[in-house]
């Protein structure tokens, strides 16, 4: 059984189909990536795992089982987790906060316990700390701990996105163009994280990104988009080298630098 | 020792809407009033005593009028209140003034609250709308020829009790009561009740309403062609706002008050020389809540001085309970000794001519 | 500048930050308890007053502040909470002590039930919303007469708790204790919110609906429980209110009311607990201020200020006018200002607070 | 050489109390290209927004043609031929593609010129075209982007300060965006301030480079000589060793509590 | 016919609702600031009109004040962003919406102090003159006033949708930074939509004070044309005289054929009602963000 399959999914607005027909299945423990060129669909099949958008025809199951019935606020309770393309973080907050809003989906006080503040909120507050403590580890967050967001850089927040994200602690991790305004060392950083997302945390990795070196470095299978229909499918290598993807996707004289 | 009083002084206050719904009340009465206590303080007050009028605006909020009263009792410690608006405001603030042994002289709101259950720090200036709708509906019977009544009304104490007048009126005089209709004091727009009324069949309306509902009510009646319908109001719609509508849209109303309309005695050489000065003062005609103003003023400082140069709550409640006098400025003769209420007219009178003319007074 | 060396999570969670702060707390609250020792009745009264406010403030805070939703409407939950609470203890002869918790949760109750269908509300929208059921609040205390004494009001009885009566005049002192008592009750429930799951909850509603679903969080839900405990807390505020003015009716709790509220937030702070309290003080003491500014120049230098009336309601307004214009943050953002500016000095810039460019997007994109 | 087009002096500007960029200078001379490298939060947004307008500096100048222009509205430097791409898009999310793109002409009069420039933004971005009426909200993050950038150069700025024109656009439009820099530059000599994060294209492109780490300018040079230097080449081009792989890598560490 | 009457007089009605929330609409969709003085705007329109023509101010010819009130009053909103709004540029909204709500007690307060507290009624040509056809009587305000929010309605929108000048107000609203960057003097957009607000304020003033009589207290009026343009769909043209119809007709309606008294609650009422179906109102301009 697939961690996550799309079935066939098509979506529309209004006349445009944006996606249209896909079908892929994502299998534990790998590191899978969307690519193709600009408004292929890429970020609206991840809305429509997110359930922000509802597919026109077709299914997405999770674990075997639709997610179609499911509202958004649900997902993450399954385990899958996402970042977005253009940064939609908590700004008022600051990164710890931010890391820790991630935790909600394990919080098992209710609004009585907190308004008095019992021993067992108190408990669990440590328990999520401590979680989110190992994200900023694993992240080198510490410098920006108790900054607020309103502040940081681009390139910080992008990985802040990826910490809230993992502090879910999902089965799934989505991520819309990790390193996308991150330069060279900062994309290497994240190419190496994502690398123990899968190795160390055990974490599938569904991702969009638009960095070739970093796709064939990290993802085991890709597959290529363009006006939402799939064009390829397999290795970073195979799709690279496709002539349909060369054609739409990475232009001519890339085949020599991919080659 | 009498709060609010020494040798040189006595503390009077205020509780007033002087920018809220009601300011047009309140603000004319206040400066009315204050007239006439400067000319009382600069003939060298009463007793030797001069007045220190101090207003506070609550802008018809509750929780204002309260810090208001917070202030005026405990820090500047009057001795008596005086023309405060409102009937939530003056009720709110009785079990204070009982406590702390001060009147409430000639609130701004004929409700009979304000005098019921009999105390002897409370007094009334004039009729309740109560009775001025009740026999008011009397005439229009016997003149007007009117048989089936309406009423149109805020449903506030000061709505309800007009509408209660109607239906006393009604009973007493064999009339039919056909519809109501309850408004909001900013509401804009009467098409749609005047319709329903009409279509009740009623020729005869006593309204409850603010003075510029009033006004609107009249030129939407008239313009929905419904001329024939006899509009009847109390105190409160007894305006000169309401007579100077151009266009003749206000032409016809009727209005049962307290009081005759100033206008028609302009030639009385009093009634002229107060107008003229209010006029210089306030820049405007006095309306009907200066006209309030000025003969609450009077009444207070006729009972001050029929308390005595030794000014209690008890010496006040002597005094006032024996005033009898005519107030020459509304033209109405006043008396407190039967009840804790002053005025006891009743005047009939309608517009013509962009003026009000007395029609009949009881 | 103060450096708290943080050493275990605790250090994050706990109410106050450094023994320093607890010990300002400490002597505030010491200063708030004798006051009445300091003041006479009139002054206890107004600082009952601000109290009273500050509790209705802290409701509408937790929902502006916290879950950045506007609300024009609070009023109508401060009638509520003062009706139920009088009618509790009139109709059904339940004690204060019962009554007063009570008719916070019923007026949470109803806060939550109105939020249910409109949580997909924002900004402009929900605050007209609330506005309207302001409005309408008004029309249902008169419609239902034979319980809210229609447009004659009610009665509130004496505050009675084990036989101790708090009458408003006979016991200032005492009711200035009882309802202190309550707002440190409230301001510790308020602060335990925000160090919990629901107070980051609130934080992500208001700062990213989308993030907040992606983060598992019922959008809704967490309105409307955000909706119910504000109200909840506007309730109580409404019931010591309905108290504190022994008589009330349907024109007590008025729209000027419910923009009083909101404006005493802004002006105070959005967003902080200190910004109710500060906020209250200014609305509940600028009247008087004004007033008594009034009275002396009157005095001083025989001005007759009848003259003009609504001059103190103009006054209030340009006062509020250069409130804003002053600190758009409120007053405890310009307190963080000077405190910081005081223990970074001598070291602070001189160009550090100038307001800096700043540029709004729409919010018609959700 | 002659006097350059834009000369920033001893430049700082500060987030309230944040120093953000700490007295920087450099110099565009007409015609060039030239670039700022530097990680992230070194302050390339900020010095480009300090330019532009939108934030007032506290210390320093920038001199357009040796006028000052620190500090003026930002309206009134691009009535000054300044034209800023901004990081992050900021399109007008309501509006359609095409009143997005009028808008960019906002400052010029001439009707035909602004129908002819469109035409000029749509044959760049075909994709554009097709979305005319769409909302420009609703544009995937890729398309927003060439709408930035094509609103950019609606105004026919003589200057124009590109930030991150690259971001989250496909590794073929990038290139062509490059393409377009380069011909704008060549054709019709707009002199372009460069901000990137992929060093190596945009090295590509320029004539001159600067090197600004947390706030303050540490190397300069012809782009050439930049792109051959080490340093460059091992923190903005990812030329390195693989020995320093390893040591990057998380390791569970102990958490203090 | 007595519900064709109800309906015109229902129009005219909801007519004036709609030139109030027109002008909240006008600050909202260039500005994204919410004017809660809008309402005293109105009223201050109105009171101008009539200093400058009843008989017992100045007395000028009415088709001379109504020009002269329009310009005076576009100056004053002109003046109020320039001196005390622009101080509030890039605040958050919420400040400004009590900035705003202040301006309105200094403004009933100052109304109140110039031109008193009674009410007063503006002398305009059409004071009860009227058509007759059949049973049914037209009031000339009622026709000037549908025929007036019609014109300003169409005109506003196509100003906003056509001129340059126009689709540059709406983007300065979305998106001031990027405003800026092409060049659009933001500030300076915003001082001329509050005076165009100013103006329309007085328009509908005026047409509302020739229906009746003015006081300070009028521009409480402005909570009610709130609703108006929430139910139309705040930032929507069309929306702010759809919504102000919507009032209008609903209130004569449901105080015939309902109860008088539920006719003040109905406008709220139905503004509950179209929010829990329509979350932004009728014509909604709030869009779902893209992520
Ligand atoms: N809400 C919407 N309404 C209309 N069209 C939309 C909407 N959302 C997306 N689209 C269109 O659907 C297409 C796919 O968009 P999507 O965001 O999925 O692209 P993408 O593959 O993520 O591109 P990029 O790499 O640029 O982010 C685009 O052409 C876009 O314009
Ligand atoms: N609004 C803000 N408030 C406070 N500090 C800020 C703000 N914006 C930026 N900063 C700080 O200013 C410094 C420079 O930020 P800037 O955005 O200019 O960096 P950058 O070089 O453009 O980074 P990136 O490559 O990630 O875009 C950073 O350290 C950041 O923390
Ligand atoms: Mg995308
Ligand atoms: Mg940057």
């Amino acid at each position: 059984m697939s961690l996550l399959e799309l079935k066939n999914v098509t979506l529309k607005f209004g006349g445009l189909t944006a996606v249209n027909d896909v079908s892929f299945a994502v299998e534990e423990g790998e590191v899978f990536a969307l690519v193709g060129p600009n408004g292929a669909g890429k970020s609206t099949i991840f809305n429509m795992i997110s359930r922000f958008y509802t597919p026109f025809s077709g299914d997405i199951l999770f674990q075997g089982r639709t997610i179609l019935d499911r509202p958004p606020h649900e997902i993450a309770g399954l385990g899958i987790a996402r970042t977005f393309q253009n940064i939609e973080l908590f700004e008022q907050a600051s990164v710890l906060q931010n890391l820790l809003a991630g935790r909600h989906t394990h919080r098992r006080s209710n609004f009585l316990t907190e308004l008095l503040f019992t021993p067992f909120v108190r408990r669990e507050e440590h328990r999520h700390r401590e979680a989110v403590e190992h994200v900023i580890d694993f992240l080198d967050l510490q410098a920006y701990r108790d900054k607020t967001i309103a502040g940081l850089p681009y390139g910080v927040r992008k990985v802040v996105e990826m910490g809230r994200a993992l502090s879910i602690a999902p089965k799934l991790l989505l991520l819309d163009e990790p390193a996308s305004g991150l330069s060279v060392e900062e994309t290497q950083d994240v190419a190496f994280w994502i690398e123990d997302i899968k190795k160390v945390l055990g974490i599938t990795v569904l991702m969009v990104e638009h960095d070739m070196h970093l796709v064939s470095s990290v993802c085991d299978r890709v597959l290529a988009l363009a006006n939402g229909r799939q064009i390829a499918l397999g290795t970073p290598h195979e799709v690279q080298t496709h002539p349909a993807v060369i054609e739409a996707y990475l232009g001519s004289d890339d085949k020599e630098e991919a080659a | 020792e009498t709060q609010g009083v020494t040798d040189t002084e006595v503390v009077i206050g205020s509780n007033q809407d002087m920018s809220g719904i009601f300011a047009a009340f309140g603000a004319p009465a206040v400066k009315a009033a204050n007239l006439y206590f400067k000319e009382v303080n600069d003939k060298g007050g009463v007793h030797g005593r001069k007045i220190r009028f101090v207003v506070e605006d609550h802008g018809y909020q509750m929780p204002k009028a309260m810090q208001a009263l917070n202030k005026l009792v405990n820090s500047d410690k009057v001795f008596a209140m005086f023309l405060s608006l409102g009937t939530p405001m003056n009720v709110a603030a009785f079990p204070l003034l009982e406590q702390k042994k001060i009147a409430n002289v000639a609130p701004l709101t004929s409700a009979r609250q304000m005098v019921e259950p009999p105390s002897p720090y409370k007094y009334a200036g004039f009729t309740s709308y109560y009775d001025q709708i009740r026999l008011g509906l009397k005439y229009m019977k016997d003149n007007a020829g009117t048989k089936n009544v309406c009423s149109m009304y805020i449903p506030s104490d000061f709505g309800l009790e007009i509408k209660e007048g109607t239906d006393a009126g009604v009973k007493e005089n064999g009339l039919e009561m056909k519809a109501e209709t309850t408004h909001k004091p900013d509401e804009q727009d009467f098409v749609g009740s005047l319709t329903k009324l009409k279509q009740a069949g009623c020729d005869t309306i006593t309204v409850a309403l603010g003075v510029r509902q009033v006004i609107t009510v009249l030129a939407t009646a008239k313009k929905m062609g419904w001329t024939d319908a006899k509009f009847l109001g109390g105190t409160a719609s007894f305006h000169t706002a309401i007579a100077k509508v151009p266009g003749g849209l206000t032409e016809g109303f009727y209005a049962a008050s307290g009081w005759p309309d100033i206008v028609a005695r302009m030639g009385d050489p009093e009634v002229k020389a107060w107008v003229e000065a209010y006029q210089k003062e306030a820049g405007e005609f006095p309306s009907t809540g200066a006209l309030l103003g000025r003969s609450a003023a009077e009444s207070l400082v006729r009972g001050l001085e029929a308390a005595g140069k030794d000014l209690t709550p008890e010496s006040f409640q002597k005094g006032m309970e024996s005033l009898k006098y005519e107030d020459k400025i509304a033209g109405v003769p006043t008396d407190f000794t039967d009840d804790h209420i002053g005025g006891d007219l009743l005047v009939i009178s309608r517009i013509e001519n962009g003026d009000w003319k007395e029609l009949a007074r009881q | 500048m103060r450096i708290v060396f943080k050493r275990s999570y605790e250090a994050d969670i706990r109410l106050f930050k450094h023994g320093a702060q607890a010990f300002w707390y400490g002597l505030l609250l010491a200063a708030a308890m004798a006051l009445p020792f300091l003041l006479g009745d009139f002054m206890v009264g107004e600082a009952t007053n601000v109290l009273i406010w500050a509790v209705g403030g802290l409701g509408l805070m937790l929902l502006v502040g916290q879950s950045g939703q506007a609300s024009l409407g609070h009023a109508a939950f401060l009638a509520i909470g003062a009706y139920a609470c009088v009618l509790l203890q009139t109709l059904l002869n339940v004690p204060f002590i019962l009554a007063f918790p009570l008719s916070g949760i019923i007026t949470g109750l109803v806060g939550a039930l109105f939020a249910l269908p409109v949580t997909r509300l924002h900004g402009i929208y929900l605050a007209i919303a609330t506005l309207a059921v302001s409005v309408m609040m008004e029309d249902v205390i008169v419609l239902s007469e034979p319980l809210t004494g229609g447009v004659n009001g009610l009665f509130a009885p004496d505050i009675e708790i084990f036989g101790i009566g708090f009458n408003r005049y006979s016991n200032p002192a005492g009711l200035y204790w009882l309802v202190l008592g309550i707002c440190v009750l409230l301001v510790i429930g308020y602060r335990n919110i925000l160090r919990s799951p629901l107070g980051r909850a609130f934080a992500a509603v208001r700062d990213s609906e989308i993030s907040a679903q992606a983060m598992g969080i019922n959008v809704a839900a967490t309105k409307a429980l955000a909706f119910g405990l504000s109200t909840a807390i506007t309730g109580l505020g409404g019931a010591l209110m309905g108290h504190f003015a022994s008589v009330f009716n349907h024109e007590t709790f008025n729209i000027v009311i419910s923009i009083n509220l909101l404006l005493m937030i802004v002006i105070g702070g959005l967003g902080s607990i200190h910004g109710a309290f500060l906020g209250a003080m200014v609305i509940g003491l600028l009247p008087q201020a004004i007033a008594f500014s009034r009275d002396h120049l009157t005095a001083t230098f025989g001005l007759d200020s009848i003259a003009i009336p609504g001059l103190e309601a103009g006054v209030f307004g340009l006062i509020l006018i250069g409130f804003i214009l002053f600190e758009p943050y409120g007053i405890y953002g310009r307190w963080l200002k000077i405190r910081t500016y005081l223990e970074l000095f001598p070291f602070y810039r001189r160009d550090m607070f100038r307001r800096q460019k700043s540029y709004l997007k729409t919010e018609r994109i959700r | 050489m002659t006097q350059p087009v834009l000369r920033i002096e001893n430049l700082e500007s500060y987030y309230g109390p944040i120093m953000a960029i700490r007295g920087v200078s450099l110099e565009v001379h007409e015609g060039q290209i030239v670039t700022v490298l530097g990680a992230n939060g070194a302050g390339k947004t900020t010095l480009m927004k300090t330019i532009s307008g939108v934030m007032d500096p506290e210390k320093g100048t920038v001199r357009l043609n040796g006028e000052e222009i620190q500090g003026l509205e930002p309206d009134a430097v691009v009535r000054k031929g300044v034209v800023h791409v901004p990081e992050g898009r900021e399109i007008f999310p309501l509006l359609s593609v095409e009143d997005n793109l009028k808008m960019g002409a906002y400052t010029r009069p001439d009707r035909e010129g602004i129908a002819s420039d469109i035409d000029m933004v749509y044959s760049y971005f075909p994709i554009l075209k097709e979305r005319y009426k769409q909302d420009a909200g609703t544009l995937s993050g890729g398309q927003q982007q060439m709408l930035a950038i094509g609103r950019g150069l609606m105004a026919r700025p003589k200057i124009m300060l590109f930030d991150e024109p690259s971001l989250g656009l496909s590794p073929l439009l990038v290139k062509e965006i490059f393409a377009i820099i380069r011909r704008l530059n060549r054709d019709q000599k707009v002199t372009m301030l460069l901000v990137e994060q992929n060093a190596r294209i945009a090295l590509d492109a320029a004539h001159y480079g600067y090197v600004l780490e947390l706030g303050r300018i540490v190397m300069e040079g012809d782009a050439a000589k930049l792109a051959a230097s080490r340093d460059i080449q091992e923190f903005y081009l990812g030329v390195r060793e693989e020995g320093q792989r390893g040591q990057r890598r998380w390791k569970q560490r102990k958490t203090w509590r | 016919m007595d519900t064709l009457q109800l309906l015109i007089s229902g129009l005219a009605n909801g007519c004036v609702y709609g030139l109030i929330a027109l002008g909240f609409v006008l600050i909202y969709k260039a500005t994204e600031a919410v004017n809660f003085a809008q309402g005293d705007f109105m009223m201050f329109g109105a009171f101008i009109t009539l200093s400058l023509t009843n008989s017992g101010h100045m007395g000028l010819p009415f088709w001379l004040a109504v020009p002269m009130a329009i310009a005076i009053m576009a100056l004053v909103g002109f003046l109020l962003e320039v001196v005390v709004i622009r101080r509030m540029f890039g605040q958050s909204q919420i400040a400004v919406v009590i900035l705003t709500i202040a301006i309105g007690f200094v403004a009933r307060f100052l109304a109140g102090v110039i031109w008193g507290h009674e009410p007063q009624s503006l002398e305009s040509p059409f004071a009860g003159m009227d058509v007759r056809i059949g049973g049914l009587v037209l009031g000339f305000d009622e026709i000037a006033t549908i025929i007036v929010t019609l014109l300003l309605t169409g005109g506003l929108y196509l100003f906003f949708a056509r001129t340059r000048l126009g689709v540059a107000m709406q983007a300065a609203s979305q998106n001031q930074l990027a405003a800026y960057y092409m060049g659009i003097p933001v500030k300076r957009v915003h001082s001329m939509v509050w005076a165009l607000s100013g103006a329309v304020a007085t328009v509908a003033g005026i047409l509302f004070a020739a229906k009746g009589s003015i006081d300070p207290s009028t521009g409480l009026l402005g909570i009610k044309a709130s609703a108006a343009a929430v139910i139309g769909g705040f930032g929507s043209l069309p929306g702010a005289l759809l919504g102000g119809l919507v009032i209008g007709l609903i209130e004569p309606l449901s105080s015939r054929y309902i109860a008088a008294g539920v006719s003040q609650v109905m406008p709220y009422l139905i503004l509950v009602l179209v929010l829990i179906l329509r979350p932004h109102g009728i014509l909604s301009q709030v869009k779902a963000k893209k992520v």
